[in-house]
Parts: C-alpha cells; structure tokens; sequence
C-alpha cells in the first residue's frame, strides 16, 4: 500500500473543465436561454457552449451517476456538471445536438429546465433517509411537490424565478431561511428527559446552554444528574437533543410542516430577505402529503395570478401587504405568526398606521 | 427485500423519483434494501429511525465522517452502522465522467451505493457505511485525489459559483479562489478547533448563485466599482422587442425600457429617453436588476473586485442570520492573500472569545462589531451599516478620547487604533 | 441680582429670549434671581446644580409634584427647594385669558412667576415653589377648577391634538375622548399604582399631530374605513395651479398629479389619466399623502374610528420603541366605554405581570404579544405585524390542540379561547 | 375655607373654545395657508377663523402669558390656544384684522411662524434650567438653533416640514427618538459609586436591576453596602443615577451632545421612524453651542439643496442612502455609529450588496 495521503484537498477544477469552457474562461459576453433549460453563453472570441440543465432527486445511487456519465460521454465530450441547487448541467457545442440529447434524457425519465422564470430543483436535506433529528421527510415530500409544480419546471410562465426549499427540522440545512417558498419540519412537543440515559450520555452545562429560550435547568434532585424543562418556555427546537440524545421530542401526530415564504438571496432589485411564516403547520402525511402540496400550488398560483412582471414572491407580498397575502391565499392569521422570539420581535412589530382593512 | 407499499407510490408522477433509483441500488445492496426497509418504517411511524451518531472518522482526522446508527439494528441489520461520508467536491461542481466513474467504483466498493449529488453544503455525500470501511474508503478516495469535506467544529467545504468558467458576470475568478481557499484552510477542514462550524460561499457578483449572503459566515461576494458598459444599439434593440428580456428566461416579448428597467431600479439613477440610457453610475448600489434584463446592452464595470461580508448562518442557537458587509471592496487577485489573511484573522478572534456552538455571526451580536473590526484592523464604513443606530447607548474608548485630546475631534477614522 | 455674562448672550438674536423673559420674573422673585444665578453656573461649570428630588405632594396625591433641591443652597438660597407642579391642561390646549389670568395670579402667589407653556407631556408647568406652598396652592387650582398632572408611575395627562375644534381630518372627537378619559383614569393619574408610567395621546388621524405613536403608551389614532371622498373638479383645480398644493404650505406653485400625487401614494392604489382621478380605495392605506396634499379635493371617508396602538416610550430601559397596532379599528363615540375597558384591561395584565420600570411596551416584548392578546380577549390580526416572524421558533398551547382536535385547524381565529 | 377638592381633573374644553370654533365644532371642510404662520379652516356651513401661530420660548414668565392674553383679548376674543409643539395660536375671524396683530406681536418680538414646510418651534426639555439628569442645557441651545434658523421659521421654503427636538439627557422627554433632527445630551463618564452616601439613599436591586447592560454588581465586599460598576460595558445612560443619586455621572468636559436625524411621526407617504445617530459627539459649549448650531445648519442646507419636493429629511437620506448622507454632509462615521446594542443591533446590518461607494 501506498505511504497515507491526507489534507490534499478537492482535485483542481481545471481538470475538468469542458474545452470550450477552458478555452474562454473568463471571456464570456452574454448569455441567452433558448429554450426552458437551455442556456448559450457567448465568447467574446465568438465561442459558444450550450448548456442543458436537467432535474434529478438528488438522493441517487452509483448507477444514476454513471448513467448521466454516459449521456455526458454520449453528447458533452464527457464532462458535465451539477448546479448550486442540484441539477446536472450537460454542454453542447452545437444547437443540433441538441433533440439526440433530448431523447437519450426523456428515455431516462429526466426533465429539462429550470432556468430563467421558472420553478428549479427543491433544495433539501436528508429527512428520514438519514437524519436524526427530523420532523418530516426531505425527498418524500420533495417529490410529491414537484411532481405537482412540474409544468413550471420545464417553463418560463411564472412572473420571476421561483426558488424552493425543503428543510426537515429548525437547523434548517436546506437553508430554507431565504427562499421564496420554504418547507420547514416543526416538532410540536418539548423533549422527554429520559433521565436514566441522560446522566450517562450528556453534559449537563452543555445541556443547558443549548437552550435559546432558557427552558433547562439541573434537576431538582441533585442524585439524579439530570435535568428539567419548563415546558411553557420550550418552542421544540430540538437544539437540546442535537447535543443530549436523552432529551427526544417526536411525536407522529403532533410534528408537522410550517411554510414560510418570501425570502430571496440575489441583490436585484430588492435586497436578500429573509422567508416569513405563512402557514405554521400542516400535517406531515406521507407518502404524498396531499396538503402541503396544495397549499404550495395555492400560493405559487395566487403568485403567479397577482403579481407584477419581474416580481418575486416577497416582492409581491410587499407590495400588496401582508393582510392581503393572508386574504387572497386564505390562510388564517394566527398567534403563531406574531414573533415572540426575544430581539427579533421587534422588528416586525406593525408602528404605523400603514395597514389595510 | 422489503415490502414499501407507501414508498411505492412515490414511484409514480413526472419528477425522478428517488426512490425506484434507491430500489435499483437496493436491488445489489442488502444494507441498501434494509434502508428502503427503514425508511418505509418511518413513513408508517411518522417517525425518524436514525439515532445520534457517535464519534467516527479516519485517522488524524476529526471530521469528514458523520456516524449514525439505526434504532431498529434488529430488523435492519443493514443499518446498524450507517455513517455518511462527506467527499470535498471540486469548485462549480465540474467534473469529468471518468473522475466520477472512479468515485461510483470505490462507493459500491465501500458503501451503500447511495448518496447525493450534492449535499446542502457542497460536498458529494456518500451515505450509509460501516466504520471498519472508513479508512479504506478513505485510502482509495485519496488514491485518486479525492479528499474529504468538513463537519463538525471546522472549516467546511468552501463552494462557489460557475462564475468565469460560463459566466459574463464574473468579477472575480471564484473557482481558483474556492480552490486556493480549500487549500489554505485543509488542517482547519479536517480537525474540529473552532466554537462551531465556519463556512465560505463565493459568488462571482450581486446576484449570487451559490447563496453565500445567507448559507456561508463568510460570503465573497463579486462587485465592481467603475461604471456599467452600455452599448446603445443593444438598448434599442430592447425596446424594439429585437432581444428578449433576460437573455429569453421569460414568457414577457420584449421590454419597456422605462418600466421594466428604470423604474425598477431600487436606487432610481437611470433615465431614458427613448434613444438614450443614461446612468448615474455613482449612485448605482450594484444590484444588477437592468444588466439581468438586458444583458446583451450593459454589462458591468471594469475595475472588479469583491465584498466581503459575514456572519449568515440557519436558526441555531438564536435565529438565523445573514452576512453583514465588512469589508465593501477587496481586490481578488490569486493567491488571494488578502482573503487568507482577513479570514485567518476572524476566526482567530472567533476562537479567542467565541463559545461552544456559537457561530461567528452570533459572536458579533454579542461582543459587538467594534471588538471584530478592531481585532481585525478594519476601519468603520457607512458601507458596513443597513442605517446607524437608533438608540443612544454606545460607548466610548480610552483611544477615542486620546484621538480626541489629540485634536483629531471624535473622528475614529482618524484616531482609528489597532 | 446675580451676574449673569454667559446667559446675557442669549438675549440677542431673533428667537424670544427665555433669558430676557426669566429676567422680568428675577426682578419680582427673589428665588428666581437664585434662578437665574444658578443657571449661569451651571453655564460656566457645564454641569447641572439640581439634586434628586425627594418625595414630596399634596394630601392623598402621589403625583402631581416633582421635589427639586438645589446642590448649592448656601448661595442660592432661593433654590433650595424648588419644586414642580404638574397642572393638567385642558385638551388641546385652549384657553379663555380669563382662566389663564387666574392660573398666573396663583402661581404668582405660590411660586417662582416661571412656567412652562407646557411640558412635554403636555401640563402646565411650574417650575419651582418650596414645599410648604404645595398645599395652598393646590387649593387654590382646584377651588378654580384646576387639578393636577400625573407623575411617577401613574397614568400621566392624556393630551390630543385640535381635531374636530378646527381640523377638517379629525375622525373622533379627540377633545371629549381626552376629556373623558382623563376624567376615568384621575384615581390613577394621581397614586401611581402601576409598575411604571403610562400615557395616552390622542390624535384625530394618520398625520399624528400629537406625536402619539411615538411619545404615549396607549396611542389612539383616528382613520376612516370606506372610500376616500373626491372632488373631480377641485383636483382639476390643483393640476391647473388655482388651488395651491398642501393648502399653500410649500413654495411650490402648483401640482402634478402624476408625479407628486399617484407616483407618491405608497399603496400605489391611484390612478389619474388627466382628467380623473381614481382611488382604489380598498388597498388604500390611509397614509394620509393625497388628502394632505389637496385638501380641498380629498376628504377621508365617513366611517369612521380609530387605531389603537401600544407601548412606545423614549429609550429607558430598553431602547425606544413606538407603538404596535392592537385593534386595528374601534368605533370612537362618546362616552368611549370600550377604549376605557381596554386601557383598563391592559393596565390589569401589565400590573400584574409588570417588573418595577418597565413599560407595557417593554413587558409585551418580554412575555409576548399572545399573553397581552389573550388577557385582553383580542384576536391576532394580520395588521397588527408589520411582517410575519422569520424564526421558526413559535410555541403552541394546549387551547391551539384542543381546537385542532375539535376540527378546527390549528386555526386561531376559530380556534380562538380566551 | 372650603371642601378640599380632589380629582376633579382639567377643566372641561368645553368653555374655553372660541365662538366661531364651538360653532362649528365638527364640521371644518379644508383649510389654506394663506402665507407662513396663518391658517384659513373654512367650514361646512361657511364660516371661517384664522389662527395666527406665534413662536414662545416655552420656558416662559407669568407676565409673557399674561402679555399673549392681552393680546388674546385686543385680537382674538379673549381666546387662545397653545400648539402640540408649544407654539401660540391667535383666532382671528376676518382677514383684515391680520396686520394690527402684526404689530403687536412684533413689538412684543413675537415672530410668526411654522407651519407647512418650515421649521417649527423646537420640543424640548428642562437642561440646567430644572433637571438632576442633564448632560446639557435645554432652553439656551434651542435659543440659539432657533436664532439660527430664524428664516425658516417664518417661511415655507423646505421640502418639507422639518421637526427638531431636544433632549437633555437619554431619558429624552423631548422624546427625540422620532424627530428629523435630534438633538440628544449625552455624558461619557461611567457613573462614580459614592459608597458612603449609597448606602443611606438607594436600594442595591433597584439600583442593580437598573443597568440595561448589567453593567452593576454588589459590591464584594459586603460590609460596604454598595455596588460597583464594570466601567467597560457602561455606555453612560444614567439610569442608575436616575434610581440612586450616590451615583453621578457627570464630566464637564466629556459631556456632551449628540446629532440624530431622520425620524418622523406621520404616516404621511412613509411609515413613523425612529431618528438615527449622525454624530456622536459635539462638544458642550455655553452659551451659544456654535458647533451644534453649524452642524445644525450644515445638515438643514444639505437636505433642503438635495431632497425631492414633499421628503422629509429621513425619506432623503433612504433615498440616497446613508453612506451618502455622512458624504455630503462631511460626517466622519465612527464605531459609535455602529450599534452594539443587544437586539436592536441585529436589525441595522448591511445584510446586502445595496451600498455605493
Ligand atoms: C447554474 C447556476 C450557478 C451555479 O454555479 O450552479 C446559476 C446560473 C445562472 N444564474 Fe443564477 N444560477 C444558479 C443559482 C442561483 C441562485 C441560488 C439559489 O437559487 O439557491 C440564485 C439566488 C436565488 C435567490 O435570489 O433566491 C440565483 C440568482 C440569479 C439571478 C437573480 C434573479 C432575481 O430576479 O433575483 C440571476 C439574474 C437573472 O436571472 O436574470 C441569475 C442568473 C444566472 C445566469 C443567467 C448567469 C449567467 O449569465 O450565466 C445563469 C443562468 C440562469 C438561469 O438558469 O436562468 N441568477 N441563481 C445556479 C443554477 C441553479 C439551478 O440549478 O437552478
Ligand atoms: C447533509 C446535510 C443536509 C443535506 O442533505 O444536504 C446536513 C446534514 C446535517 N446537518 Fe446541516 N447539513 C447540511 C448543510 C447545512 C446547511 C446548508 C449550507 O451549508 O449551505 C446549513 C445552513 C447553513 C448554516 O451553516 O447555518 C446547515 C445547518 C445545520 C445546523 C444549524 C446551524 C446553525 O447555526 O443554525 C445544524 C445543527 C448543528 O450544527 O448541530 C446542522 C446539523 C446537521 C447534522 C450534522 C445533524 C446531526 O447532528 O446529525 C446533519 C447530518 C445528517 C447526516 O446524516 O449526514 N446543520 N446544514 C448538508 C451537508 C452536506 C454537505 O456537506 O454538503
Ligand atoms: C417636565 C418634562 C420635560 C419638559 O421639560 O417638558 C419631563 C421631565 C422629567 N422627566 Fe420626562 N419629562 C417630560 C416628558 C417626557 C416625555 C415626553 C412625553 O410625555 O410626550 C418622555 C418620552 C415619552 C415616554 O414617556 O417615554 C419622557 C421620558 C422620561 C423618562 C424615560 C421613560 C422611558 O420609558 O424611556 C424618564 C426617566 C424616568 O422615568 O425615570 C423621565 C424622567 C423625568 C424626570 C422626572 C427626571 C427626574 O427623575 O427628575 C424629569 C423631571 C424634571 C423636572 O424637574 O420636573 N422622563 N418624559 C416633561 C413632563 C412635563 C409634563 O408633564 O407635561
Ligand atoms: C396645531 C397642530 C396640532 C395641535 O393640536 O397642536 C397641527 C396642526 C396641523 N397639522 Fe400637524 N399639527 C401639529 C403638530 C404636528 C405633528 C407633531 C409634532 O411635530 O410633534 C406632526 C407629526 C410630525 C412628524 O411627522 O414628525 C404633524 C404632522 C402633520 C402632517 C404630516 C406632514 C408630513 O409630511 O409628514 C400634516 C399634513 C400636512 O402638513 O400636509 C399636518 C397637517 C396639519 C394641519 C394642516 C391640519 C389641519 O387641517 O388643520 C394643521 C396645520 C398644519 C401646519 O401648521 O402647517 N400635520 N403635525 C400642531 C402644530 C405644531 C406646531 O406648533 O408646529
Ligand atoms: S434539517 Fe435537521 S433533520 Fe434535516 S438533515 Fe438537517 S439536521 Fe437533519
Ligand atoms: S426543544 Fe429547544 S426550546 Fe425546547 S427545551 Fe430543547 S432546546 Fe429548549
Ligand atoms: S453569481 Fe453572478 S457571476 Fe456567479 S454564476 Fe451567478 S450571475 Fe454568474
Ligand atoms: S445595477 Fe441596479 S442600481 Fe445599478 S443602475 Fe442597474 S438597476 Fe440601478
Ligand atoms: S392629527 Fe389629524 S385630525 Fe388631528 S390636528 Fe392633525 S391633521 Fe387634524
Ligand atoms: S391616503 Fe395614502 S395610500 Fe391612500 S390613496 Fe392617498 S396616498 Fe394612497
Ligand atoms: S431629558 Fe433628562 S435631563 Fe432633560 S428633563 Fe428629561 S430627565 Fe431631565
Ligand atoms: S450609566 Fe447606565 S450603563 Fe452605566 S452603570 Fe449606570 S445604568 Fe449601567
């Protein structure tokens, strides 16, 4: 065996640079989208590449990859690559190339699309495959949902890009904190102190101090080693248990989804923003969960029907108020969406009479 | 294997579905068809079957493996040890298929053959082996030049977007930074020795690609400081409905120069007056609005660079936070010095006062962005602030008020000390 | 009469001089010539010469007096005590000079002959008597129909501005809900029984002419609910430049309706095609622009009420904070029964739950809106937030079970228990 | 003597409303400046009064008030009222009345003024004058900023209506909070403990409970009675001071004033705004506060040379943009600008690329 190789880092990406891209690196003029998943960018040596950007699950097996190894074989001179949300971009040299490509990827089931004013891939997380803390399951869900908004995939029909994302408890992995339309794991039931685990599996300071809200304290019974919730004071973000597995707060019935929406990450127009509770729970109801999709399809379709051209989803709520929000998508206003979380309540206090009836 | 009558009905509608592809992984698996079996569970209990992981890794390493372990390991053995292998990927996520092919080899020789291309954070994740599989897995990645991501306490796998490799727009080279960055911080990637995890985003301009201002404490962010390149014709050729709106991404025919573009500008320092688009570039604040619709007639300035802001981070502990501009312009030239330095600084700060688990973002809300920028030699900037405070509760230094008695007023521009 | 170089200074410029004026009254006073001398050492030593008021007031009141003492009352004598009384004004501040007359004559009789016309909360001012003229000269107040202000943590004199007395916007009678209230609340506005102190200011409509939002706990603002009144014709005069914009409060000649108006409504709810001008008054936020702008061509709507807003105060302890909307719309009519049930209902809770100095605002923050919401039996309401939360950290109670349980949603608004 | 009377409350408005206001109580349809100072409210039913706004120091003798009564009586009917800000006003019900009171006010260097688009008189506090608080006088920097300002008082040539306030301490009865330009006294010293007199005046929790930050602790040595102050996370508020008088904080020489600009009340367009720090720190400099009045003035020129018609002095500063304001106004931007307190802090981050150079 060769001496251990440790701390050399990624390949360098130059080796994998498509010739094209190599060739004008750095050089690129413009772009445009041909067609929905289809991008040309040109050269300023007058170069141009094809790019064809195609959905996948995400969660995959070695065969998935390989197979998209042969397409890229077949048609992108063996290189290809996958996007900042997940989806494979392949690259043609030439336009013509372009229905072989096409047929080879509707024989596998892959879908073209998500670009421009679209609906792209569902950023998202592990879920039940793979987690130990999740409310609900990622790809489950994310599946049903896109099987659902699959029309707006594979076009440019919506009024801005459209970005979702699925996370499956409070550490948000998904970094479903600025996304248009965001699916969020809730638990609903503060953790039960398993106390004969809890004095040989954790720390009791660390145990305390991961509590945002203060709500763990030392046992009263000092022999015990253990601690206790102040259950008025807990919001179920699981934090307590991230750092002591004696502390589990699941419960089938009473976990679920919380959507938020309005969020975004680029500059244009707007700045980046963070996404805002619209509904706070909905059942979590595998396989399909019937009612987080149709309460998604409500709003992207109360979007898609009210807002101005260039909009995306909080830019619309802005401009209609949030009271409107709430009436045209018939979600009913709730204690849970008036924050009571310390310093960030403050913020979203209404002190004005800037409102509408 | 298994019965999945509730997984089944995920098989059908026109979205991959990911669980006839975990099927066919499952199909030369057994432990791959015990997790369909687990998963299956969880569909029927509502409930996650993974528990805490424990302590697991490669040698010398202390982070790049996840452990977990099933609390079902009677039923599926298969799953007893499931540890995720985070696999640092290469910048934009490029590839070529026999580099990939390598990778599918030593995953179906060491793991679950399942994983995801890619995780949340960047890394190729190989999910679900045994922990006698690790260091192998592990000699065989290195083998061939691969290496692993970070978790943990650590520096994570830095990301970028496509920037100049496809990209017009790119103000910097992101994925040589990402790379030189990656290379810079391999002893941070691999040993957990910071309060809690530390990642870097990098996008190549305002529109930010890879969501650095809200995924990566520390976001690089493109940014030019000259004026936009307007080329007139192709602003006619707009108006005319001769070039479609945002290179084609939409269903709109052509564009109304005045509102689509200039009205829309958040800072309003464009006019056109039907032949002519005139823009107060001094008052542009980047945003990139008109060059995304119209990018075969503006494209940005010439003297590039990038902002550097930080902070962002999910929920934990205290509410989710995105990054906040500390320094508005740096040059970005390879090796990218500058970079290494401010970023070395910062976490050095951070390591000194942070605790256990709180991110630099949090850091900063609770010591105060004067005891960050003071640490790290970085002066006050109007750039740096949303609005200034509202409430009259700041304080004073000894050194602002020796600048003071040196005549230099208040100013800590001027008494500005390291 | 002391020597008074500094202050003479302020005896010259255009603005009245309370220099010149305090002058008149030193030349009568004797302890206001201490006055005048006490202040120009505080002008030459930059720093005041008032010491922490003890506890003094008038029989059965634990209000109404502010005890002042002087640190140097060796030298001036005149100032060693020197209290205040709070007069509580009448509202909106309107006078007959017959009464005005009288209330100088007592003060002549019992104090300094120095006032403040008027403090900030809106009494009447005396500044400086000695504790044995307290009692007399409360009887003689009274005996003219006079009481006093509030002080300490008391409910403090409600204030409001002109409205329906000459302001052609006032929604309510913002001059008898002072009145009234006032008179509800006088046990008290005069033994401070509540954790700390609680205003209420009332104005007639979103303009807030008494700052209510800002400087009251309890901010009562008017508004109107159906459409905005047009006069086509005298909009007509406005863009033709007979009617003068903003009823001739500006140097500009005349208006266009399109860029001051429609373009400046923050709704964008209007529309104006030259001729005439359309309100889509159902996204209409009252924010008040358009109707300020052409008084004679726009009138609020007729049905009308008020706001209530809760919880603003200056920045001790806490930080400032303006008011939050709690009932975006209550009718106004006399005798205002539900406005006083709700001052009343709140001031329970905050009693109740309240810490020693600290606001009802400052307590919402602390226990959350849905305590108050509850204890005061009032629903939530999109219009009570600016924005919904962004942190997913949100508590549920057995009520919002018990109510998803009888099939009713998680729905608060039917799930709704007191 | 007669009965005590007690809680009897103010004197109902009732009796003290001029007769052309009691008549048409209700019923005003729109009013007119027929130029700075003087109002026109016409009524439904025809009538119409004239209110003449005068300026007044505020802090004021018994003989200025029985000065404007006798005013009030030759002009007014025997009735006059005090604005919200402090300003007289004079009802007159024909126009030609107009110059006599003219007259009389000049001779009583009474000016006239301030309304519309001007500057109006300044709200403001006790200073020297009455408070145990300060860190600056109160009436004698209004006298002098006004003096200053004196032609936008009796004119209408802003943009819009600017409002300034004056608060001699952060207590901020002048409730500065809200103001377009602030002006804010504020000591720099942490409070010295007087340990002998502590014991005697104050309470420790109160005094300790006291402190925003937690800046005050017991004092170790128990005998002592006291507390002591951890200087470093002090920021000078006076509040302790406020709750125990062994505990001053004042500096001749370090106290001193603060500038913050661009709050409002109104609804008026955009929603009521808190006022934000422009500069930290003037000096305090009796009795005509040169520096204040030329920082004063500096900020009014530059507002009225770049606002839009109709923006107030926040709604200008939004538009271009802080980072140009301290530009164009040639305001150094200081650590102090950047706050550091605990939640509020989290809401004023740049989080975006919206920023110019
Ligand atoms: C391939 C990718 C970068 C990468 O390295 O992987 C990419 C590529 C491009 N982006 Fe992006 N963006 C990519 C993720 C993002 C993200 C990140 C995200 O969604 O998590 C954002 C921020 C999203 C947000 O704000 O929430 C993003 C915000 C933009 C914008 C701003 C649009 C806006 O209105 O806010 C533009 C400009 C535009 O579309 O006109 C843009 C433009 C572009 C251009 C046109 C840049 C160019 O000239 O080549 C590329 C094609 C756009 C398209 O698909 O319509 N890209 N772009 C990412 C594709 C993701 C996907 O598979 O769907
Ligand atoms: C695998 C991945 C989700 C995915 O399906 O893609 C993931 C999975 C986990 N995350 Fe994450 N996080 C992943 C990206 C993220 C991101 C997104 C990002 O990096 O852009 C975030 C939000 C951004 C951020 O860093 O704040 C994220 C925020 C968290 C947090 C909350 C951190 C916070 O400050 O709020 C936790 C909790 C913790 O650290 O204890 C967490 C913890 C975890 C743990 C380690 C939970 C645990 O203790 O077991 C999960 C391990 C799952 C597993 O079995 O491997 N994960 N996590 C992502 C990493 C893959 C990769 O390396 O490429
Ligand atoms: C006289 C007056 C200033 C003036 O010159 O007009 C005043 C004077 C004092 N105020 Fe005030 N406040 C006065 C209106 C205000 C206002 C404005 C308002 O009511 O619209 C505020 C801001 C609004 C608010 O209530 O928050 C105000 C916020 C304070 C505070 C801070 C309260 C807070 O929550 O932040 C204090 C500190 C305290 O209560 O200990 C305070 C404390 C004080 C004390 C009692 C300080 C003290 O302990 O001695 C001052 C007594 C001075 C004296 O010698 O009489 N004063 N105070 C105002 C009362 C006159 C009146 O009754 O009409
Ligand atoms: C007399 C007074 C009410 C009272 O009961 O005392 C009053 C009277 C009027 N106000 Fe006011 N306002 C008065 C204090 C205020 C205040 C409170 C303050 O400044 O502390 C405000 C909020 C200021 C702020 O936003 O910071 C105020 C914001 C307004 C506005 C909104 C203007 C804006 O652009 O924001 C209007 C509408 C307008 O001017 O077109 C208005 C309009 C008016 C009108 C036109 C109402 C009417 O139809 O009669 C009155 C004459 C305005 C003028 O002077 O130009 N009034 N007005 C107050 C005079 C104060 C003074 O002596 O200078
Ligand atoms: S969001 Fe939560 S449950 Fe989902 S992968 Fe991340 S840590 Fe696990
Ligand atoms: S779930 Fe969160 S809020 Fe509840 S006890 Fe645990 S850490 Fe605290
Ligand atoms: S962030 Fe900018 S440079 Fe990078 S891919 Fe997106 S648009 Fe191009
Ligand atoms: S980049 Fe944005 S701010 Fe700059 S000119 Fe274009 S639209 Fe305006
Ligand atoms: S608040 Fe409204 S009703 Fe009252 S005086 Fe001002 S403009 Fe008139
Ligand atoms: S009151 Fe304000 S929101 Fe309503 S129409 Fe007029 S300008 Fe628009
Ligand atoms: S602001 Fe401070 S110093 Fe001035 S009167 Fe109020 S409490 Fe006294
Ligand atoms: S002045 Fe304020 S911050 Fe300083 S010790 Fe006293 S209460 Fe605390």
């Amino acid at each position: 065996m060769t001496e251990r190789k440790t701390d050399i880092g990624p390949p360098h990406y130059g080796q994998f640079l498509h010739p094209v891209i190599k060739a004008n690196y750095g050089k690129w003029k413009y772009h445009e989208i041909i067609e929905p998943g289809v991008l040309l960018h040109v050269s300023e040596t007058g170069d141009k590449i094809y790019s064809v950007r195609v959905g996948s699950p995400r969660l995959v097996s070695t065969d998935f990859v390989r197979e998209a190894c042969d397409i890229a074989d077949k048609h992108s001179q063996g290189y290809f690559r996958f996007t900042s949300r997940h989806n494979m971009e392949f690259f043609l040299t030439d336009l013509a190339q372009l229905p072989a490509l096409k047929a080879d990827l509707a024989a596998k089931g892959l879908p073209i699309g998500g670009t421009g004013h679209s609906v792209t891939s569902i950023v998202h997380t592990q879920g039940w495959v793979h987690c130990h803390t999740p409310a609900i399951d990622a790809s489950g869900i994310v599946k049903a949902v896109m099987d659902d908004l699959f029309e707006y995939f594979g076009s440019h029909e919506l009024p801005a890009q459209v970005r979702l994302a699925l996370a499956c408890c409070l550490n948000m992995c998904g970094a479903v904190h600025c996304s248009d339309i965001a699916i969020c794991g809730v638990h609903r039931t503060p953790p039960k102190v398993l106390h004969d685990k809890l004095r040989h599996l954790c720390e009791i300071p660390t145990t305390i101090a991961s509590c945002p809200t203060g709500a763990i304290r030392p046992h009263p019974d000092k022999s015990l080693k253990s601690v206790i919730v102040n259950e008025e004071r807990c919001m179920y973000c699981g934090n307590c248990y991230t750092m002591c597995p004696a502390m589990p707060c699941f419960d089938a019935e009473k976990g679920g989804i919380a959507i938020l929406v309005g969020g975004k990450v680029s500059n244009s127009k707007t700045p980046p923003a963070f996404s805002r509770l619209a509904i706070p729970w909905i059942p979590n109801n595998p396989p399909r969960w019937p009612e987080v999709v149709a309460a998604i399809r409500k709003i992207l379709t109360k979007y898609a029907e009210g807002a101005n051209k260039w909009e995306r989803v909080g830019e619309w709520i802005e401009r209609i108020g949030w009271e409107r929000f709430f009436e045209v998508c018939d979600i009913p206003f709730t204690f849970q969406h008036i924050d009571d979380y310390k310093f960030q309540a403050y913020d979203t206090y209404r002190t004005s009479m800037h409102f509408k009836f | 294997m298994h019965k999945t009558p509730l997984l089944d009905q995920l098989e059908s509608g026109p979205w991959p579905s990911f669980v006839t592809d975990l099927k066919r992984a499952a199909a030369k698996k057994p432990q791959t068809a015990d997790l369909l079996g687990l998963l299956e569970r969880s569909y029927v209990d509502k409930i996650t079957h993974w528990k805490h992981g424990g302590i697991v890794g490669v040698l010398g390493y202390g982070s790049g493996i996840i452990g977990r372990y099933t609390d079902l390991p009677d039923e599926f053995p298969g799953c007893e040890h499931f540890h995720t292998i985070r696999v640092n990927h290469p910048s934009a996520w490029m590839y070529t298929t026999k580099a990939l092919r390598e990778l599918m080899d030593i995953w179906d020789e060491h793991g679950s053959s399942v994983l995801n291309m890619h995780g949340s954070t960047g890394d190729i994740i190989f999910l679900g082996t045994r922990t006698e599989e690790l260091e192998p897995c592990f000699a065989k990645l290195t083998e061939k030049g691969w290496d692993l991501g970070g978790s943990g306490s650590a520096f994570r796998s830095p990301s970028c977007c496509i920037g100049p490799a496809r990209c017009e727009w790119a103000m910097y080279d992101t994925l040589e930074a990402c790379y030189e960055l990656t290379q810079e911080f391999q002893f941070d990637l691999h040993r957990p020795s910071y309060p809690y995890k530390y990642k870097l985003k990098l996008s190549g301009c305002p529109n930010d690609c890879v969501a650095a201002v809200a995924r990566a404490d520390c976001s690089v962010i493109g940014v030019w400081k000259d004026d936009i390149r307007i080329d007139q014709s192709a602003v006619q050729a707009y108006a005319g409905g001769e070039l479609k709106p945002r290179g084609g991404a939409t269903k709109y025919d052509k564009l109304d120069i005045q509102k689509d573009v200039v009205e829309l500008c958040p800072t309003q320092c464009m006019s056109w007056d039907g032949k002519t688009l005139k823009i107060n570039n001094r008052e542009c604040n980047h945003c990139m609005h008109c060059i995304n619709l119209m990018p075969q007639a503006l494209r940005p300035g010439t003297e590039r660079g990038a902002a550097f802001l930080l902070g962002s981070h999910a929920p934990i502990l205290e509410g989710a936070q995105l990054s906040w501009v500390i320094v508005p312009f740096m040059e970005m030239e390879k090796p990218f010095d500058n970079l290494k330095e401010l970023m070395s600084n910062i976490a050095e700060w951070w390591s000194e006062h942070g605790k256990n688990r709180e991110r630099v973002g949090e850091l900063i809300l609770r010591l105060g962005m004067r005891s960050l920028l003071e640490a790290i030699g970085v002066e006050p900037a109007p750039q740096q602030v949303r609005i200034p405070r509202a409430n009259p509760f700041f304080f004073w230094y000894q050194s602002d008020f020796d600048a003071e008695a040196k005549g230099r007023r208040y100013d800590t521009r001027q008494g500005f000390v390291r």
